[in-house]
């Protein structure tokens, strides 16, 4: 068998098991940041550290009932958290996390780190994400419930609102870079100004890179845009009537969201896995330690900020932010235009 | 490689299911939906042709029929909307009396 | 052989949005639909306009679908005051509908065989292929030779954005 | 360039005419005599522009664009500034902002609104005045011909609350219609003979052929624009509007039916000398009506008792004698009189203007006299005036009429050349009635003043109390009297006539456009044509630029000449010492006059009875047929039928078609369906 459909399968196991344990991992990364913004420990019991509460979590929920509300959908009610979880993997698989490899030789030609190489990754990424609302609503739907309902017109209404600005963020980038693809989008970074400011977009975009972020965290429904869930207003918001691994699914979801857009944002505007130190081959671990970084200032906004109130949200989506947003576009336009990028 | 014909058959049948649809649903919303396929099926044509010829037009112009779909969707909803709001229901033959 | 697959998905989804009584179904139906067509755009190299279908349609019209769907929570026709019968019971209209719409597919049919080279493969040549595949090539296609259209639809989008915010909005006045 | 000049009036209109009531009056009056500055600024360096080039050459054009473009006939709209139309906009230009600045006073008392209305009407006015004027062909030429027709019945009526006042811009505007119709059957005429419109191109066409001696085409095309001359210049038969227009604001009589507008009929024999000179018949006919019109207005004006009315009365017989100069072929005179008569005729106007302003409307001279002591610059300026249009040597008016009689009589028109002496005696006789009438002997004091509808009420009360003290004219109106006295003065002093020693410089600068200009010019035109052309316009001058066989004709002419000058001098003076005879020394002697005529008298004071005619002949008879026969019986019956049946069809048909609107989509999707599978079925079906 070829060995490059091996790799190629090789590379979507991983990263399809990496992505599991991520949303795993993350969990406990929140749960400690949070206890550590909080003055207090955190999960301490199961393994070092709490490191193992991820698993116990997921294992409590595969053991908890499956509750269904008899009024629910049932088709919808079991098909929406699929549809989540599914459109986030979906989006991971556009994006790259490493230079084109030969892995050292064992291949006859390089293949490119990263599950799938589109030359419209962006755009994709950004079709899945809104697909991704489809399961919020249909479960707010589906589930029957006021709360529920409330909770997923919020979502989907606030998705749909930063899309937009989300959209001519990466509009601008993709600007720049003169190219749809990720891997075009990275290599575009390459190299550094003056020898040592790194070429990342970041520093041509930083507006843009506000924009990206801000919709980035109300695209993936997290503090101070958590809505969808705002417990305080609608229980649990869509997902108040799952309960047990569907539950376990939406939030996967959450979390594997959201570490995909820290990845696409790594991609995007922090130059991906170009960096000083480490070697071509090992650009994946800057890929890694820029990612958790943003997702370590994700977990820090969510237990810093308080959260918007509902029509403050859309006020700033909308007069604010997709203004701004187009704005940017406009003046990168401009800039793309003068300089002849 | 599949024969242009083939791409025109799917969809002329995707086209005659839209239609089908105008007329068997008693539902607005649904009705939006056919006509919503109907569209879609012209998409298709217009993207095989263009890419039998290799050329780009074909695209562009669908480009500007999901422009024209989607104001049709936005306006067409608020009408439903509207009309809901007199009459509580979709029927399309609630809606018969031509001014009230 | 991939577009056996995906065209099959397309029509049997179609008839789904048709088929089904309950219009969030219907909606679904059409999101798959969508999908479907999607991937025959892939098919015929056309990913842009793949990707660019799946947003719009499936990301905002079907949403906005959905929307409209479940603010007016009327969802089963059998439960309009008007008729409960299943959703294609014919009705004259609907028989007459019918008639045509096959004698369309008919028509459609007899033309396509009278069409020359429709049994020719759609692919065109490759260099016409990496054309069309070519983002580029339709950014400037649309804002060249199409400006002018493209300018009519922004106009369109707006009135249409206006039309709907003024259609929608629940006048305090009457109530 | 050219399109400046009409251009800046037009922007004083558009101004005033949409922001006007919210501006000052000091705004919107200043606004409006700026532009008329500014635009006689232009003409100024235009006039300059064109006498910097060689005669042959005088003529500036400018083609703004193509507006029909036919076979065989394309019509540019292009304005062209040749001698003759360089006068013209000297004059408007000129005349016209003075009136602008004495209007800016003499309005005062309107409220904003109506203050800014009436600027614009003015500028709107010059605007189309200065396209009739610069128009280089018929149909622009039509286009401010109409336009200044408009403004004249929006001015006329201007004060349009007052019944008298919007009945007279009404007749002004139906008697210029039937005018202006014939007008446009001669411009048809002429289309259709050579396929162009154009001035230049008109008279190239024509110079070549021989003049028609029986009546033929020209003759006819040239009556044909004469009528329409005579609408716009009231002549007989169409004087009758004139009189009447003076309900409007007088600086307007003196800006639009003194000075510019009704000496449009003028310039447009002017413009065409060349297709008159063609028409000796219709030149006879003209001369006759010109002749015939001076002399009647001028007896009508002797015994009219309304300032105006007799200002008016001298204007129709003034204009009278531009047509007698121009029907005797003497284009030049009738141009330089145009000139001259502008300058004291608007003196004239605007005088009275200053005596109807101090007197808060009084318009009656049975109720004025001897205002001379409170309206010292009024009474000497219109004393100049009146002097000046008396033909008193030396002044103005003196030389160009002077010019005419001559040319008349040296023409060969004894006849006429008795009737213009004979009116330039009743010229002298009812100005100078009116000047003593209005400022000398005692003040007679009106028993109320009709002031009311001038917006003069506030002063109403004065108004009669004889003993009053009057206000002169205020400084605006003061300093345009003195400039247009000046004017006066000096004005004929550049067509000073050889005889005496003058070498009228306006009739060599003219000629050029009484012929066919060089730049059009065939080349074939021999010398003796070209005087035919030129008729005797330019006298020893044009003999003598043409050599050889001039110089004996200006010999023999400067005799004759000088011979007229006297004895038509000495007719001014024995008028102004009839009317001196009659209103001063022995006022009794006028009533005895009336009285041992009373026939004539009344005759005259009831103006021929022309109206009471045209009322009977034209008007009732009109009414009736339009009351009884279109209006009950055309109208109801058949197009009421008509309307009425046509909605009943529509009904008909909507009832039956009623069926299909069932107001389901469905069945209207349906339709549309079975639209397309029919269509694309027969497609491919063939």
């Amino acid at each position: 068998m070829d060995p490059t459909v091996i790799a190629h399968i090789g590379i979507i196991l991983v990263v399809f098991v990496s992505l599991l344990l991520s949303a795993a991992a993350m969990v406990w990364i929140e749960r400690k940041v949070a206890a550590v913004i909080q003055q207090r420990f955190g999960p301490t019991r199961t393994g070092f550290a709490g490191l193992l509460q991820p698993i116990a979590d997921v294992v409590k929920l595969f053991f908890k009932e499956e509750l269904r509300p008899r009024a629910a959908d049932p088709f919808l009610f079991n098909l929406a958290p699929v549809i989540a979880v599914a459109a986030a993997f979906v989006a991971f698989a556009a994006v790259p996390f490493g230079a084109e490899t030969t892995f050292f030789g064992l291949l006859d030609r390089p293949i490119a780190l990263g599950v799938s190489d589109m030359n419209v990754a962006v755009l994709v990424i950004f079709g899945t994400a809104s697909l991704g609302v489809y399961g919020i609503v249909l479960a707010g739907w589906a589930s029957n419930s006021k709360y529920s309902l409330l909770g997923a017109l919020r979502s989907s209404a606030q998705m749909i609102s930063y899309e937009l600005s989300y959209g001519m963020s990466l509009a601008s980038v993709v600007l720049l870079a003169g190219t749809l693809s990720l891997r075009g989008i990275v290599d575009a970074q390459a190299g550094t100004w003056l020898g040592f400011i790194p070429k990342w977009f970041l520093f041509l975009q930083p507006f843009g890179f506000a924009i990206y972020a801000i919709s980035g965290i109300a695209e993936t429904n997290r503090a101070p845009f958590d809505f969808p869930e705002a417990e305080q207003e609608l229980v649990a918001g869509y997902h108040t009537e799952y309960s047990s691994m569907r539950f376990g699914m939406f939030f996967m979801a959450e979390y594997i969201n959201m570490v995909t857009v820290s990845a696409v944002a790594t991609n995007l505007f922090l130059g991906g896995w170009h960096g000083p130190f480490l070697p071509e081959w090992l650009g994946g671990g800057w890929v890694l330690a820029k990612g958790l970084f943003l997702l370590f200032t994700y977990v820090w906004i969510r237990w810093t900020l308080p959260r918007y109130r509902y029509d403050q949200l859309m006020q700033f989506g909308w007069k604010f932010l997709l203004p701004a947003a187009t704005l940017n576009l406009l003046v990168t336009a401009a800039g793309v235009i003068y300089f002849g990028y | 490689m599949t024969p242009i014909g083939h791409y025109l058959i799917l969809s002329a049948i995707l086209f005659a299911i839209g239609t089908a649809g105008v007329f068997f649903r008693r539902n607005l919303i649904t009705i939006l939906l056919s006509i919503e396929i109907m569209l879609n099926a012209v998409n298709l044509t217009f993207v095989a042709f263009g890419r039998q010829i290799g050329a780009v037009d074909g695209q562009v112009i669908v480009f500007f029929v999901m422009t024209v779909a989607a104001a049709e969707a936005a306006v067409g909803l608020a009408i439903v909307i509207a009309l809901f709001r007199h009459r509580e229901s979709l029927n399309p033959e609630a809606f018969t009396s031509l001014k009230w | 052989m991939l577009f056996y697959v995906f065209g099959g998905l397309a029509i049997v989804s179609a008839l789904g949005v048709i088929g089904q009584r309950n219009p969030i179904y219907s909606v679904l139906a059409l999101v798959l639909m969508f999908a479907s067509l999607a991937g025959l755009y892939v098919v015929l190299d056309a990913p842009f306009t793949a990707v660019t279908q799946i947003i719009i349609y499936a990301g905002a019209i079907m949403v906005l679908f959905l929307f409209v769907v479940m603010l007016l929570n009327n969802p089963l026709e059998g439960h309009s005051p008007y008729d409960r019968s299943h959703p294609l019971r014919r009705t004259a209209a609907g028989r007459m509908g019918g008639v045509l719409a096959v004698m369309l597919v008919a028509e459609l049919a007899w033309g396509l065989s009278r069409m020359v080279g429709a049994g020719a493969p759609v692919a065109g040549d490759v260099a016409a292929g990496a054309v069309v595949s070519s983002v580029r090539e339709i950014g400037v296609k649309i804002f060249t030779d199409y400006r002018f259209a493209f300018e009519a639809t922004s106009i369109l989008i707006l009135v249409a954005m206006i039309g709907a915010v003024v259609l929608a909005r629940r006048e305090e006045a009457t109530r | 360039m050219l399109a400046l000049i009409p251009l800046f009036p037009f922007l004083g209109f558009l101004v005033n005419a949409a922001i006007g009531r919210r501006l000052s009056k000091t705004v919107s009056g200043g606004l409006a005599s700026l532009v008329m500055i500014a635009s006689f600024a232009v003409s100024a360096v235009t006039v300059w522009n064109l006498a910097a080039l060689p005669v042959d050459h005088r003529a500036i054009t400018e083609t703004l664009y193509t507006w029909i473009a036919s076979d065989p006939i394309t019509i540019d709209v292009a304005f062209r500034v040749d001698p003759l139309s360089a006068v013209m906009i000297l004059v408007v230009t000129g005349i016209g902002a003075l009136i602008h600045v004495y209007s800016t006073a003499y309005m005062h008392d309107e409220s904003d609104g109506e203050f800014a209305r009436y600027f614009s009407y003015l500028n709107l006015f010059a605007a189309f005045m200065l396209v009739l004027v610069l128009g280089s062909n018929m149909l622009v030429m039509f286009v401010g011909w109409e336009g200044v027709g408009l403004c004249s019945y929006l001015l006329i009526g201007f004060w349009f609350r007052k019944k008298s006042a919007s009945d007279a811009g009404k007749k002004a505007f139906i008697v210029n219609r039937v005018g202006d119709y014939a007008f446009v059957l001669g411009m048809l005429l002429l289309a259709v003979a050579y396929n162009t419109v154009d001035f230049q191109h008109l008279a190239s066409e024509i110079a070549p052929l021989a003049p028609e001696a029986a009546f033929g085409p020209l003759s006819l095309a040239a009556l044909l624009l004469f009528v329409g001359a005579t609408g716009k210049s009231a002549q007989i038969p169409l004087y009758v509007w004139l009189p009447d227009a003076m309900e409007g604001p007088t600086p307007v009589s003196a800006l639009i039916h003194a000075a510019t507008m009704v000496t449009a009929g003028v310039y447009m024999i002017g413009r065409n000398a060349v297709l008159f000179s063609h028409a000796p018949v219709t030149m006879e006919v003209v001369a006759v009506v010109g002749a015939a019109t001076a002399l009647m207005a001028g007896t009508i004006g002797l015994v009219q008792n309304d300032i105006k009315r007799v200002l008016a009365y001298s204007t129709v017989s003034q204009l009278g004698y531009m047509f007698l100069a121009m029907g005797v072929g003497a284009f030049g005179a009738g141009i330089f009189h145009l000139y001259t008569h502008a300058f004291f005729k608007a003196l004239l106007f605007l005088g009275s203007g200053a005596v109807i302003h101090a007197l808060h409307g009084e318009q009656d001279i049975r109720h004025m006299g001897g205002l001379r002591k409170d309206l010292p610059v009024t009474y000497w300026t219109f004393l100049i005036g009146a002097i000046a249009i008396a033909g008193v040597p030396g002044l103005a008016g003196f030389f160009s009429k002077d010019e005419i009689l001559f040319e008349t009589f040296w023409t060969g028109h004894t006849a006429l050349w008795v009737i213009g002496a004979l009116t330039s005696l009743l010229t002298a006789t009812y100005m100078f009635r009116l000047v003593f009438l209005t400022f000398h002997g005692e003040r007679r004091a009106a028993a109320a003043a009709p002031g009311h509808d001038h917006g003069a009420d506030g002063h109403a009360h004065d108004a009669g109390a004889g003993h009053a003290h009057l206000h002169d004219a205020p400084p605006a109106m003061a300093l345009v009297l003195v400039a247009l006295a000046v004017g006066s003065v000096v004005a004929g002093y550049i067509g000073v006539p050889h005889a005496i020693g003058g070498r009228n410089a306006l009739g060599a600068w003219l000629a050029p456009s009484f012929t066919v200009s060089a730049p059009a010019k065939a080349g074939a035109l021999g010398a003796e044509e070209r005087m035919a052309v030129e008729g005797h316009a330019i006298g020893a001058e044009a003999g003598a630029a043409e050599g050889g066989e001039g110089h004996g004709e200006a010999a023999g002419k400067t005799g004759t000449e000088l011979t007229l000058m006297g004895v038509s001098s000495a007719i001014a003076l024995i008028g102004i010492g009839l009317a001196f005879f009659f209103f001063v020394s022995t006022p009794s002697a006028a009533d005895g006059v009336a009285r041992s005529f009373p026939g004539l008298h009344r005759l005259l004071l009831n103006k021929y009875y022309v109206d009471e005619a045209y009322d009977a002949v034209l008007v009732q008879p009109i009414r009736v047929i339009s009351q009884e026969g279109l209006w009950k019986g055309f109208d109801v019956k058949v197009i009421d039928g008509a309307v009425d049946g046509t909605g009943a069809m529509v009904s008909g048909w909507a009832w039956i078609l009623r069926r299909t609107q069932t107001g389901s989509v469905r069945t209207y999707a349906g339709s549309l369906l079975l639209g397309v599978v029919l269509v694309l079925g027969y497609y491919l079906w063939r």
